[in-house]
């Protein structure tokens, strides 16, 4: 089942910080949701390792992420595969970082995935929806991340 | 509806069968019970198309319970490739994957556990490494020279293209006064039975005998998995006693079977395969037609259709099998019931990476039907001409049978314009017009629909050498057999499986008409495959004809034996003696009995006429009426008998919300000779029902990325008794000449003609906007969304 | 189709139900599981442990109050569907009930799972957003906490359930004495399938028979169901053609999703056919109380 | 886990694994194989049984759920000497069946229907059975039967079909 992903979020960060973020297996692993773990295999892979869960729904996922395209600090492309007990996934996305003021920017995002196996047959009904979900945890988490980042620069 | 000389045959007596379904005490395969049973769970592929680069079973094989792990590498080994239909060696196929994934869901590896459920957790542990692959889902794309080859070796897509001539299709083209073209889609749907496919396979090697107990409807079905298993035919013993929980076609099964065999063999265990309903939907290879219709019809201006270039594309999917034959049997019934001249056809069944095709009921024909029947109101909405008077003008005469079509097939007997006068007057026509009228002043959207549709019975495999000049058979044949045992009980066999026709009544009623015995004082019983005479199993509406046919013969020829003993005992020549409720009855008045006639045949040899054999047994193999012939010049006798069926429906709906509801069903139908209305009424409605599902729900849907969409009963929608309404069944019969008591095939009614009716109406209630939707199934958001770019136009 | 190994229990109190929740992130819970189960059955699911709910008497039955009508949150929707109390005082709810799934489900599925699991497409949530119920969680300390529909769901099967808590039952206003009527429609390919698009629609009168308030839902055509502003209809006779210019103003924006069954923009003309076809049940209805 | 199973009137105490289903438990645990899997997702209605008296797809409660429950199968309707109830005696009648796989739901949910209802229409028969697919009949041989077993318990002197199953 195919899938188109596009948007924008603000972020507050700087475009420098936001892109160590994005390259920050650490940093990832955290916002990433249901992420279990980032292990590096050659620069910029990754494997991962998922524990999805969506309400009721929930599986697991081993898959490989690479970065590739890059030019710091504003532009890189992600590609993502892998299986799970879900099914399977594969999707690539363009990521593009631009300063929006000092401090803040701006993320844009657009990217095509393809999903296939038993959720694509039985879940399709919901599977957008929760993707969109998913991506909206994701920059929730990652604000999150900078926001925490900022408090304990404050408190030192 | 009784002939005044038969007792039992067209009675409405019950269908013997029914009691011990209705007290649970079926005996499916699922509930056998045999010690030490292995369960089998699959691994699916999740791509549509992937090189296998390696299958890591260490860790399934770890688990709980866990016996075996078995890949397409170690099995294609052990066993030869499946049977394959066509000319194409190269399209190899194998229970599991070989190398190459060709559809998502197809089986990469069987996981053996002793629990089903501790076999699907060690199947999720099975990794699979594989390397994505082009793919291709759409027919027309498969044909494409840059498309992704679904088998390298074979070198293209194309499994099949064929094109016949038949007749003068050029120059009655172009003496013709009028010609159109259309092209309509018949979506992939399948019967879906509610029982999935299932089987048990246990080896004894100390009697190198493999026993088989399936949910098969499948002809050939020992001799396959023998010469797949590289087994001798004697080595293999199906049980037939087992019930079938519906079939309608797919029940096929040979890959599940070789599968569970080469285990049972491995393991020295019984091994069962249950599919659960996900491994049905995705894998069960029991997809049906999916077929685009291309038609060029030329026809003058009074209506008759001179001429028809009919060229059907169907999706075959994966591998070839027996389904592409499905674009055989339609030539036995290439013009339906009207009198079209000439005739070319061009068959091409093209592979792509969905799930493999397989019989579905009437064998290509229902699409068949619907491709004509939509050509016929094309036609007449040309000519601004009455779709009736359109159809009556071409409609075969009863005075023309029998009628030879041109694709070289006679039809046995009819009587079409009475059926469907008869229809009309029952149905109040007029009236039902005036109904339609009055919905859509009402401003609903609202259609009749019109079919007549023929089906063809008596399955013969014709179809097969005309579509593979390699395949030299030439037709199938079916046996019974009928005893009278010491006690004077008479039992009679049945040498295959029934999946819900009632075969057991059946014989049990012309058994008992030719003995002229209470048929429900006769045994019906079913041998295994080694015990059984040669047959065919319940394909191509073929058991009324022959396996009715081989019971009255088997015991017309006991009763034959039955009139000697008794003409010998009271020392007259047999043709003085008659025979009436099994006493032989002298001109004189002197009789004998039957337990006499019993006695005389199991002990009293002495008293036995010279040159009879004791034991009071027959057997007889029935022969397909119209022979044996191979075809000539592409022409060939397809089925015998032709069954007439004439449909006529009021649908209304909503414009915006477009659920297209039936209304009014009428169904006039002939078949010959009815041997139980109880079943041939149950096979017509259930037929229409499955036609609806075909015409307005049910599709296997993929979607771009060569995933099925349809995996669950959420998604692949079947008729539920509130979208199926009562059924008004009109009945003729106009007894086929070819058959014992005048019958014909039944058990593809309803289903060839229902999608045509259904898609005619609402093609009937769109006419107002000027625009049709020529796919099924027919969606509502289609027909709305059509409605709405027609007034948006407008 | 055998479910992945998990854990059973059968609490008989809130508190003990809440603490096993509170205890164990993968911890489900088992209500009429007509949902759920399935979802058991393809491994989409996969719960180490499973909470069933449904001897728990004091989430159980139907109370009427002052005001409210409060159904605890595993009261089988069959004992809805047949509940007095219900058809008086929430005909909404009564009429959408009677397409909830079909007998069997109905005589297993609860009224509180079906909106603990927040399908669009599912009928008692659309039911509580057009009426603005109340859905109370409660957690092991007994604590409650109320939620809207409208904060409580945010997407297909997605909702705001706090963590540990047990959805404990739902609040209904009741139906004041003035006439008030309801209407429910849906269309699906068959009649229980998952519906392509829902309306539910309530309509109170004033005395001289002009509308009071008009409420209006959609569902089935989005992530979550919608309650509809309508209220310009207020103080209208409710003619074919007040409710229709409402519904196509209300419907303007109304966004809509593309599936197998049924596209985005057949999904919109539906749902504005449906709306007002609720709503002009529910004037008549409501018109039929009035005398 | 140890769960009581009362089973056509029969009480039995068993061992059952969370995972494992009412319909599963019923076939491969107690042997009663008159009741069918279908779809095992809860669509199909072949698994029917009553519990409590209620129509209720076996395949969408947990063996476990079911302790202390009232469950009915198909084997329960008829002592099991050859004689068919009301409702099995009418599907008999107007061969409402065919290949016999749905029979015991449809059976089912018609004894829960007639249990409520003694004079239903069409219209409730065709909802009663809405939840159970039949892909042979076309389901209007079953309607009949329904119907004709209705006509039966309140004409005849025999006892209803509620009272029958016990």
């Amino acid at each position: 089942m195919h899938m188109d992903i596009a948007g924008s979020e603000e972020i507050e960060a700087s475009q420098q910080q936001l892109w160590e973020g994005l390259n920050d297996p650490e940093v990832l692993t955290r916002c990433i949701p249901g992420c279990r773990k980032m292990t590096e295999t050659a620069p910029d892979t990754y494997d991962v390792e998922l524990e999805l869960k969506v309400a009721a729904v929930g599986g697991s996922f081993n898959g490989a992420v690479a970065l590739s395209d890059k030019t710091p600090p504003a532009h890189c492309r992600i590609t993502v595969s892998g299986e799970g007990t879900l099914g399977t996934g594969t999707g690539t996305a363009e990521f593009t970082i631009v300063e929006t003021g000092p401090g803040t920017c701006r993320l844009d995002y657009a990217g095509e995935g393809e999903i296939g196996g038993l959720v694509a047959g039985v879940g399709q009904r919901i599977l957008k929806s929760v993707a969109k979900h998913l991506t909206k945890q994701f920059f929730k988490d990652l604000r999150k991340h900078f926001d925490d980042t900022r408090k304990d620069a404050g408190a030192t | 509806m009784t002939d005044p000389g038969r007792r039992f045959v067209s009675t409405n007596r019950r269908v013997r069968e029914d009691r011990r379904f209705v007290a649970g005490a079926g005996r499916y395969v699922a509930d056998l019970d045999i010690p030490g049973t292995l369960h089998v769970a699959l691994v699916a592929s999740t791509a549509p198309a992937a090189k296998i680069l390696g299958i890591d079973t260490t860790e399934a094989l770890a688990m709980e319970g866990v016996v075996d792990v078995l890949t397409g590498e170690e099995l294609s080994a052990g066993v030869a490739p499946l049977m394959n239909g066509l000319d194409t060696p190269r399209v190899r196929r194998f229970p599991l994957t070989v190398g190459q994934i060709r559809y998502a869901g197809e089986w990469v590896a069987a996981v053996v556990a002793t629990s089903r459920a501790l076999a699907e957790d060690a199947a999720e542990k099975v990794r699979v490494r594989t390397e994505p692959l082009p793919f291709v889902i759409d027919a027309e794309t498969a044909l494409g020279p840059d498309a992704p080859p679904v088998h390298p070796e074979h070198g293209s897509n194309l499994l099949l293209d064929k094109t016949f001539d038949w007749g003068p299709v050029a120059d009655d083209f172009a003496a013709a006064e009028d010609r159109l073209s259309l092209r309509v889609t018949w979506g992939r749907n399948a019967t879906v039975p509610i029982e999935t496919f299932g089987v048990i396979a246990r080896w004894n090697p100390w009697d190198e005998m493999l026993d088989v107990w399936a949910s098969i409807q499948m002809p050939k079905y020992a001799d396959q998995i023998a010469r797949a298993l590289k087994l001798p035919g004697n080595a293999v013993r199906v049980h037939y006693d087992v019930d079938v929980g519906g079939s309608y076609g797919v029940k096929r099964g040979i890959k599940h079977t070789v599968l569970v065999s080469y285990l049972a063999r491995k393991l020295g265990r019984p091994v069962r395969l249950i599919e659960d309903r996900l491994e049905n939907m995705r894998a069960g290879d029991a997809q049906g037609p999916e077929r685009i219709f291309d038609i060029d019809v030329a026809f003058d201006r009074d209506g008759t259709v001179r001429s028809m270039k009919m060229r059907a594309l169907d999706n075959a999917g994966a591998y070839a099998g027996r389904a592409p034959f499905q674009l055989g049997k339609p030539i036995g019934a290439i013009v339906g019931p009207y009198r079209i001249g000439s005739v070319q056809y061009r068959a091409m069944s093209v592979t792509t990476n969905k799930a493999v095709q397989e019989a579905v009921r009437g064998f290509g024909q229902a699409p068949t039907n619907y491709a004509i029947e939509t050509m016929m109101d094309r036609i007449a909405a040309h000519l601004g001409m009455d779709r009736l008077e359109l159809r009556r003008r071409n409609l075969i005469r009863a005075d023309e049978f029998p009628y030879t079509i041109p694709s070289g097939s006679t039809y046995d007997s009819g009587d079409y314009h009475t059926v469907i006068d008869k229809v009309l007057a029952h149905a109040d026509y007029a009236a039902l017009t005036a109904e339609r009228d009055r919905l859509r002043a009402e401003g609903l959207c609202a259609g009749i629909g019109i079919a007549a549709c023929l089906e063809p019975s008596g399955g013969n495999s014709s179809f097969e050498p005309l579509l593979n000049e390699n395949n030299r058979t030439s037709t199938w044949m079916e046996g019974s057999r009928v005893i009278i045992d010491a006690l004077g009980g008479v039992t009679v066999t049945i040498h295959t499986t029934s999946s819900g026709q009632g075969h057991e009544t059946l014989a049990a009623t012309v058994v008992g008409e030719e003995l002229g015995i209470d048929p429900d004082r006769i045994r019906v019983t079913r041998p295994d495959s080694l015990s059984s005479l040669p047959g065919n199993s319940p394909v191509g509406s073929r058991m009324a004809i022959m396996l009715g046919g081989a019971a009255a013969r088997a015991a017309r020829d006991l009763k034959r034996q039955l009139v000697a003993i008794g003409a010998h005992a009271m020392g007259i020549d047999p043709s003085e003696a008659s025979y009436e409720a099994g006493t032989i009855t002298a001109p004189d008045g002197r009789a004998v009995g039957w337990d006499e006639l019993v006695d005389i045949g199991h002990r009293r040899f002495h008293d036995l006429p010279p040159g009879t054999n004791p034991g009071l047994a027959a057997s007889f193999i029935q022969q397909v009426p119209t022979g044996v012939a191979l075809p000539e010049d592409g022409k060939v006798q397809m089925y015998p008998c032709y069954s007439f069926e004439f449909h006529l429906v009021l649908m209304a709906f909503d414009p915006v919300l477009a659920k297209p509801e039936i209304r009014r069903y009428v169904i006039g139908h002939d078949c010959g000779t009815v041997i139980n209305p109880h079943i041939v009424r149950g096979m017509t409605l259930g037929g229409i029902a499955h036609g609806i599902g075909a015409a307005l729900l049910e599709e296997f849907t993929y979607d771009d990325g060569g995933q099925l969409m349809t995996q669950s009963f959420l998604d692949y929608l079947m008729p539920s008794s509130h979208e199926v309404p009562s059924v008004e069944i009109v009945h003729h019969c106009t007894p086929s000449p070819l058959t014992e008591f005048g019958q014909k095939g039944s058990g593809e009614s309803g289903y060839l003609g229902a999608p045509a009716a259904i898609s005619g109406a609402v093609q009937d209630a769109l006419s107002p906007w000027g625009v049709t939707v020529d796919k099924l199934p027919l969606r509502m958001s289609t027909i709305s969304d059509t409605i709405a770019d027609a007034e948006t136009a407008a | 189709m055998k479910p992945v190994q998990f854990d059973y229990v059968r609490p008989r109190t809130v508190e003990d139900a809440c603490g096993i929740l509170a205890g164990d992130m993968d911890a489900r819970v088992l209500a009429g599981g007509q949902t759920l189960v399935p979802m058991l059955a393809m491994r989409l699911s996969r719960p180490s442990v499973l909470v069933d709910i449904t001897r728990i008497e004091a989430l159980r039955g139907i109370t009427l109050t002052d005001d409210t009508v409060e159904i605890g949150a595993v009261t089988r929707q069959a004992a809805a569907l047949a509940s007095e109390v219900i058809r008086d005082e929430v005909p909404l709810l009564a009429k959408a009930l009677r397409h909830v799934g079909h007998p069997p489900t109905r005589s297993r599925g609860t009224v509180g799972g079906s909106v603990a699991h927040g399908d669009p497409s599912a009928e008692i949530p659309l039911v509580m957003t057009v009426l603005g119920a109340g859905i109370v969680f409660t957690d092991d300390d007994g604590e409650e906490e109320a939620f809207e529909p409208a904060d409580f769901f945010i997407g297909p099967m997605l909702t705001s359930a706090p963590m540990g808590g047990l959805l404990s039952r739902l609040v209904f206003s009741r139906r004041g004495s003035a006439p008030t009527g309801t209407g429910f429609r849906e269309i699906a390919s068959r009649r229980s399938d998952y519906a392509f698009a829902s309306a539910g629609a309530q309509v109170v009168l004033k005395a001289d028979g002009t509308c009071a308030e008009a409420l209006l839902g959609i569902g089935s055509v989005g992530d979550t169901p919608v309650a509809v502003d309508v209220a310009g209809l207020s103080g209208t006779r409710l003619t074919d053609r007040d409710i229709r210019g409402a519904v196509a103003e209300a419907l303007e924006d109304l966004e809509t999703v593309d599936d197998l069954h049924a596209t985005a923009r057949y999904r919109k003309r539906a749902a504005a056919r449906l709306a007002e076809l609720a709503l002009t049940e529910a004037r008549d209805d409501a018109l039929e109380q009035a005398g | 886990m140890k769960t009581e199973l009362t089973v056509n009137g029969r009480t039995h105490v068993v061992e059952i694994e969370p995972r494992t289903t009412l319909l599963d438990v019923l076939r491969d645990g107690l042997g009663l194989t008159a009741t069918h899997a279908g779809c095992e997702h809860g669509v199909c209605g072949a698994c029917t049984v009553l519990v409590d008296g209620e129509a209720v797809r076996s395949c969408l409660i947990l063996g476990v759920q079911a302790d202390g429950l009232d469950i009915r199968t198909v084997e329960g309707l008829t002592s099991g000497d050859g004689t068919l109830d009301i409702v099995q005696d009418a599907f008999c009648e107007t061969h409402g069946l065919q290949c016999g796989y749905c029979t015991s739901g449809m059976i089912l949910a018609a004894h829960a229907l007639l249990r409520v209802n003694a004079t239903p229409d069409e219209e409730d028969i065709r909802e009663a059975i809405s939840g159970n697919i039949c892909r042979c009949t076309g389901y209007q041989q079953i309607v009949e039967a329904i119907a004709l077993a209705a006509e039966r318990m309140r004409t005849s002197n025999v006892l209803g079909a509620g009272e029958v199953v016990k």
